[in-house]
């Protein structure tokens, strides 16, 4: 990708996802009220906002997860309507949802292989369909040991005996193991131990520098600060501001984010991340 | 199971129902004047067929001499029986004839028809001159053999035309306001003549498929105030049916004799065990007839009936 | 009447703008509907009650809508209704109870039994009759509290146990109105409203409806039930007993049925131990159809009316309208699925 | 034989220490029942079975337990085990359906139709009713898919549909076994096993419970079912297209009660309407009994298999014992609730 | 309550709350290895651990939530047996679960005045039953209003409906509301925006301030230094270490929960607060 670092031609990145104008309610409650969003190849996109500001209703329109009322999604430009989950998977939108997505009562390979099971090689997979579980719990035991996210006594484990934390492991161990074009996380480390937010936000770094790029969904402004590229900051199902990490501090993006200050007159949320400006 | 008596099984239709329930009484006793152990097996419901195909199997396994059964289904029914006879056993039925009777090695059964002709014909000579208004209280929408015998029985007998006599439903008497269904207890009987009433108040005579019937539909009638208009039959002829004819709820039912039934079969199940013999059929009948006698207390012209007395004498529990 | 047009001066109303943070924009009508029943949920059966009788008054003509008719329905739903009320309890709680028409007739049994052949004083009898519902709703609440056994088995259980003792005390004897003292007719009985007929037992259920409807809605019991049936757990660790509020639940429920079980002797005049066929499977037909959620903790009693009336309704207009009893069955089918198809759809708002 | 006792020099097995992090302690007997219970879910349902047969042998006798016994009850328990497999599948789904029997029956009157009435030749008759099953079990499958009909209301109201259909289709009438071509009566036919007759029946529901275990455990479908059942919600997050495995299933539940309606014709050797009265709940209480949960998302079908053959031999067993009707009945209510609460009880360790 | 600096006396203070050597398996897996836990009066301890460390399960030991195979609790020094959560709500203990224990299809109010409702007063209220919703919605939202924590559109929403923030402060809006001798919180900020998190701890100060001690589970090192008195170290079931706040730095509380360093052979987990040392 080549780019300039005259600002003038920066608007001609194209972004990987962008939403307008998303418009979703719920009987009398208004989650989003006119959402936009851009996601430039290659950065991590950190959303945050108060409770309630609607940043997880905003991710569920971008992963399918919820059908907009109004609003427009486009992935590389083309505009798409996503109206499953399945549909944004193969977009190559990967999610962690902030209400996991988990089946309780399966184990944790199951889980982490969700709708994507591993069959046999050779005639039994092609032919009997026979899963192949034990190359699944290897990967996935290979996933999490990687990723350093689980101290588990017992892999087998169903994932409803697990502690908070380490469902929300899984979760992210399987954005992680399959996520292609953009991932998705809603507040990843809201259960997360130190050691492991810390392998997370690593792990996101990772991700990103093999040009993936990230939305993370998080309250906690140090750890934004530490991985994010821009800040999209969400307050009443709108975005109010979306700035470059480097121009704002944590006590501005907290005023903006809690309304105590407004973003200045002339202020453009499209501005493209530094980052790839200076590339 | 350790007695050394021969077993006789006894399989009902249902086992909450009084007739079989009296006939369950009445079968326990008489296997003990004749030294029979007796075990009583029944089916879940009106038409369970299944269940009486395992009883009749854990029958054969368990040993048993002779089986009396009051067939679910009349066709269904049949390889099971031809089971047990393969296997020695003496078969009786009970009740509703199969299909064909001589399935059976004896059939001691009510003709339903006939029992429905009988009450037909009873309340023809009531109406005579008067133009009836009538209602039909059936059995289920299953339309199974003693329902549909009993009611084309009591139709043709009134002298309706009952054009497919395997068929309920399918008269085009202008006389027949409809037909409902009850399952045949008290409840479903007061549902299904409220809303034949409030189809047509008009309805002055009502079949009923049994006595439980009967006396549910009574008691909506009474509601409605028509008691004295309306004139319901019914078969059966068990005690409390009596007592409805006799108190005037009922007018005619024409009455059968379970307790005989299973004393003829027992009987003979007796006879055969002892030296082979069995049972010949009544008259022109491909089964044993065990009779059908209506009771009423307003004796009509041309039908033999008998009084109340006579019946509450004789009812069947 | 002369028509008053407005004064041109009038002032438009005042409008407050801003109220809401979000304007509520424009909604189409369908989904205004939708939203209304979604914050109403009797909304939905109400409509289809109102539906079925204007499709009825139209095929059958007035006799459908008219006092006797309805004074009809309302007797042949007193049963189901009264039952309903018992199985709404429980399934609000997530259960089941396949044994409520088992436990109904056992009671009335012992009711008749007690008054007709063993000489007790009527009110003594009844009061009987309530305890052995008490006894037997009892039995269901401890093997699904004590013994965790799920409702469904230890209520099919108990069915069949009810089911045989029955039989067993009966001895399949019908008791007949004559051998039984007013008292336990008295629901059968009659006063006239417009005209028409009304029974006490019509009234009861109607009563026994408001009543429950206050409990569930006004007192912390009711609170609880709900609690229960929305998140055991979560009501466990909130402080609730929840053994407690399940065990209570079905020794009420136990007593309705015995209830059911008076009105059933008032209808019927008599006691009969094979009577309430189908009214299990009727029972949960109207709490469904009344809108309460199998899974339990959603729902209200009200709709459970609603449902036995909707019930009742079809049952009664296909009737009239002479249809065969084969399409009968055939129709009622349909429609249940379509007035808990057209719930859905109003619930749908909820995404 | 010569008792051996050890070498007293052998030495100690090797004892692996610190393993894990915290060695497991020493727990009482009673626990490790309950642990391995726990661990293998069909231990219980296992336990039962195994307990009632020798219970039976003592009271009954050798004759109990003889091939020809055993052969019986298999025969008995083929159409409650093959409908079962439908509830199954459907139960893990989180659903529930009151309208197998009635298919299966509606799948056999249209066999029967064809092959004897209309002269279509056996096979295709054959195929054509499983084809039936096909349209029913989808005709379930989009009630609750697109209309998002609740199962229980879905398969209710089909269940009144199907009743008809069948009753007007067949007239109500049985078709004969003499009518019947000998594919349709196949399943009934019998070779013989140690001296036992053993139908094609009984095999072909044996082998339905292997495939179907198989495609249950080893198979992405298997998975994706339970995945709805657990979560029906984040299976869809999770990208599986939660109403095309939903109607799969209703489809697949209405060929296997097709089957199971060949079975049929073979056991009861002709075509009745009227059969099927009582399997619907048959085929629930043994999927609850083999374990399977009422929520879904947990069980196994091979539970069914033991659930089925427990109901089976109580039944056979009671009757070889002499037990009247009534007591039968009484006493299959209190079995049932043992044989699911002692199952309860080995899962009370998940805590 | 007299206390004097002598370090020597400062065991005579009994702990408000204490466990010993509590076990808790579940089939395979060992939750609690033979932890221990003192809570002394009018202190935050702050509860800190790796995820599956066992800090949810300890502290549900606690609450009565679970029964612990072995151990011992004690309040106020008198041994005590929680079988239900009643139990140790009635002994005073109000506790914010880590899953939290809500209804989802009730409505706010509901939920937090589950299992104690108000009753009308009069005749309504003791002769009829009657719940005094009128009241229990304003005590509601005034509670909600003086915590700030939701910024709610319609206080009738049904629990489900909330973002994952609100619910979480609805949780702990319920146990600030009633406490009256102990308030546990299993992560009462995981889900919560920064404003909101701060007004959390903000009140968790006010609770202590009043007298009331507070345990506190949490991953946000910055939070648990800015509030706990106390910081109580899970490692692998157990307890292994408990320190003054004062007297230890972020990093090697990250250290030891983590495994990576070790207490000093002479540790003494059971010091006195210096709060009450002070007094
Ligand atoms: N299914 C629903 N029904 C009704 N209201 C809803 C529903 N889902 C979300 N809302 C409302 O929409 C608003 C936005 O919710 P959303 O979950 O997007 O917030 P959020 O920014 O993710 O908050 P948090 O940081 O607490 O997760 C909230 O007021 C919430 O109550
Ligand atoms: N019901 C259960 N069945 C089986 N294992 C369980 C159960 N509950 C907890 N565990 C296990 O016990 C261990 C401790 O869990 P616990 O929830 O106490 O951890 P935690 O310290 O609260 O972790 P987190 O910070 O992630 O919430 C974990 O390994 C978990 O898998
Ligand atoms: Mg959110
Ligand atoms: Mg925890």
């Amino acid at each position: 990708m080549t780019t300039t670092s005259n600002p003038a031609r920066t608007r001609q990145i194209t972004p990987i996802l962008s939403a307008r104008n998303l418009v979703k309610r719920y009987g009398h409650v208004t989650a989003l009220a006119g959402a936009d969003l851009t996601l430039y190849p290659g950065e991590v996109l950190a959303v945050i906002g108060d409770n309630g500001a609607g940043k997880s209703s905003l991710i569920k329109c971008l992963s399918g997860a919820v059908v907009p009322d109004e609003g427009e999604i486009r992935v590389k430009g083309k505009p798409e309507r996503f109206r499953t989950p399945l549909d944004a998977r193969s977009a190559g939108i990967e999610t962690v949802y902030q209400h996991l997505a988990l089946a309780p009562a399966r184990d944790i390979a199951a889980n982490v292989f969700l709708g994507r099971e591993l069959r046999k090689p050779g005639p039994l997979g092609w032919g009997l369909r026979m899963l192949d579980r034990k190359t699944m719990r290897q990967e996935t035991a290979k996933i999490l040991g990687d990723l350093g996210l689980l101290t588990l006594q017992n892999i087998g484990q169903a994932v409803e005996t697990l502690s908070g934390g380490q469902r929300q492991g899984v979760a992210v161990a399987r954005a992680a193991a399959f996520g292609s074009r953009v991932i998705i996380m809603d507040e990843p480390t809201a259960a997360l131990g130190v050691k492991e937010s810390a392998k997370v936000l690593n792990l996101i770094a990772e991700i990103r520098d093999r040009g993936i790029p990230v939305i993370l969904i998080s309250h906690d402004m140090p750890h934004v600060f530490e991985v994010a590229d821009r800040i999209h900051i969400q307050r009443l199902g709108r975005r109010i501001a979306c700035v470059q990490k480097t121009e704002i501090t944590m006590n501005d993006a907290v005023s903006l984010m809690t309304g105590a200050q407004t973003p200045p007159e002339d202020h453009d949320p499209e501005t493209i991340p530094e980052r790839l400006v200076r590339q | 199971s350790g007695s050394s008596k021969p077993l006789v099984g006894l399989i009902t239709k249902t086992d909450d129902n009084p007739y079989y329930v009296k006939m369950r009484e009445g079968a326990q006793q008489k296997a003990a004047e004749l030294g029979f152990e007796l075990q009583a097996l029944s089916g879940q419901g009106q038409s369970d067929n299944d269940s009486q195909v395992k009883a009749i199997e854990n029958l054969i396994a368990r040993g048993a001499k002779g089986i009396m059964i009051a067939p679910s289904d009349s066709e269904a029914i049949l390889p099971a029986i031809k089971k047990a006879r393969d296997a020695g056993v003496f078969v009786a039925v009970l009740d509703s004839p199969t299909n064909p009777a001589s399935a059976a090695d004896a059939t001691y059964a009510t003709d339903n028809f006939q029992a429905g002709v009988l009450i037909g014909k009873w309340a023809a000579t009531q109406f005579s001159g008067k133009q009836a208004r009538i209602a039909m209280l059936d059995l289920s929408p299953a339309q199974v053999a003693v329902d549909v015998q009993r009611d084309q029985g009591f139709l043709q007998g009134f002298g309706i035309d009952v054009a497919d006599k395997s068929k309920i439903g399918d008269e085009s008497d202008s006389r027949i306001v409809g037909h409902e269904v009850t399952n045949a207890n008290e409840a479903g009987g007061r549902t299904a003549m409220e809303k034949l009433l409030q189809r047509d108040r008009s309805i002055n005579l009502v079949y009923t498929i049994n006595e439980p019937a009967a006396a549910g539909a009574f008691e909506s009638i009474k509601a409605a105030g028509l008691e004295n208009k309306v004139t319901v039959v019914s078969i059966d002829g068990g005690c409390p049916g009596v007592k409805d004819v006799k108190a005037g709820a009922i007018g005619a039912t024409s009455m059968q004799f379970p307790l005989k039934m299973a004393g003829d079969a027992l009987q003979a199940i007796s006879a055969y065990i002892k030296d082979g013999t069995r049972p010949a059929t009544s008259q022109g009948l491909d089964f044993t007839n065990t009779g059908v006698t209506l009771i009423s207390d307003k004796p009509a012209a041309g039908v033999d009936s008998k009084d109340t007395a006579w019946g509450l004498a004789n009812c069947w529990g | 009447m002369k028509s008053v047009s407005p004064p041109p001066t009038a002032p438009a109303p005042p409008r407050r703008v801003g109220e809401r943070l979000v304007d509520q924009p424009q909604v189409p009508l369908l989904g205004r509907i939708q939203r209304a029943m979604h914050a109403h949920p009797l909304l939905g059966p109400t409509a289809v009650l109102i539906l079925a009788c204007i499709f009825f008054t139209i095929a059958v003509g007035p006799r459908f809508i008219e006092p006797l008719n309805i004074s009809l329905i309302l007797q042949q739903v007193q049963i189901i209704g009264m039952v309903g009320i018992a199985q709404t309890l429980i399934i609000l709680t997530g259960g089941i109870d396949l044994s409520v028409a088992a436990a109904m007739v056992f009671s009335t049994v012992i009711a008749g039994k007690l008054a007709a052949e063993a000489g007790t004083p009527p009110l003594l009898a009844l009061l009987l009759a309530l305890l052995t519902g008490a006894v037997c709703g009892s039995l269901n609440g401890a093997l699904v509290t004590r013994f965790r056994v799920p409702p469904f088995i230890a209520t099919l259980g108990t069915l069949s146990i009810f089911t045989a003792l029955n039989l067993y005390v009966s001895g399949s004897q019908t008791i007949k109105a004559n051998a039984l003292p007013d008292l336990l007719l008295w629901p059968g009985q009659t006063f006239h409203v417009l005209g028409a007929p009304v029974t006490f037992g019509s009234v009861l259920v109607l009563a026994a409806f408001i009543v429950v409807s206050y409990i569930l809605r006004r007192t912390a019991w009711g609170e609880h039930i709900y609690a229960v049936g929305d998140n055991a757990e979560g009501a466990r660790l909130s402080g609730i007993r929840t053994s407690r509020v399940l065990i209570s639940v079905y020794i009420v429920a136990g007593v309705v049925c015995a209830i059911a079980g008076w009105l059933l002797i008032g209808r019927v005049g008599s006691v009969s131990p094979f009577s309430g066929e189908g009214v299990n499977l009727a029972s949960i037909t109207a709490v469904v159809i009344g809108g309460t959620s199998l899974f339990g903790g959603r729902g209200h009693v009200l709709g459970t009316l609603l449902g036995a009336l909707i019930i009742g309704v079809f049952s009664n207009g296909l009737t009239l309208t002479g249809v065969d009893v084969l399409w009968q069955v055939f129709t009622t089918g349909v429609l249940v699925i379509v007035a808990v198809g057209l719930d859905q759809w109003t619930r749908k708002v909820a995404g």
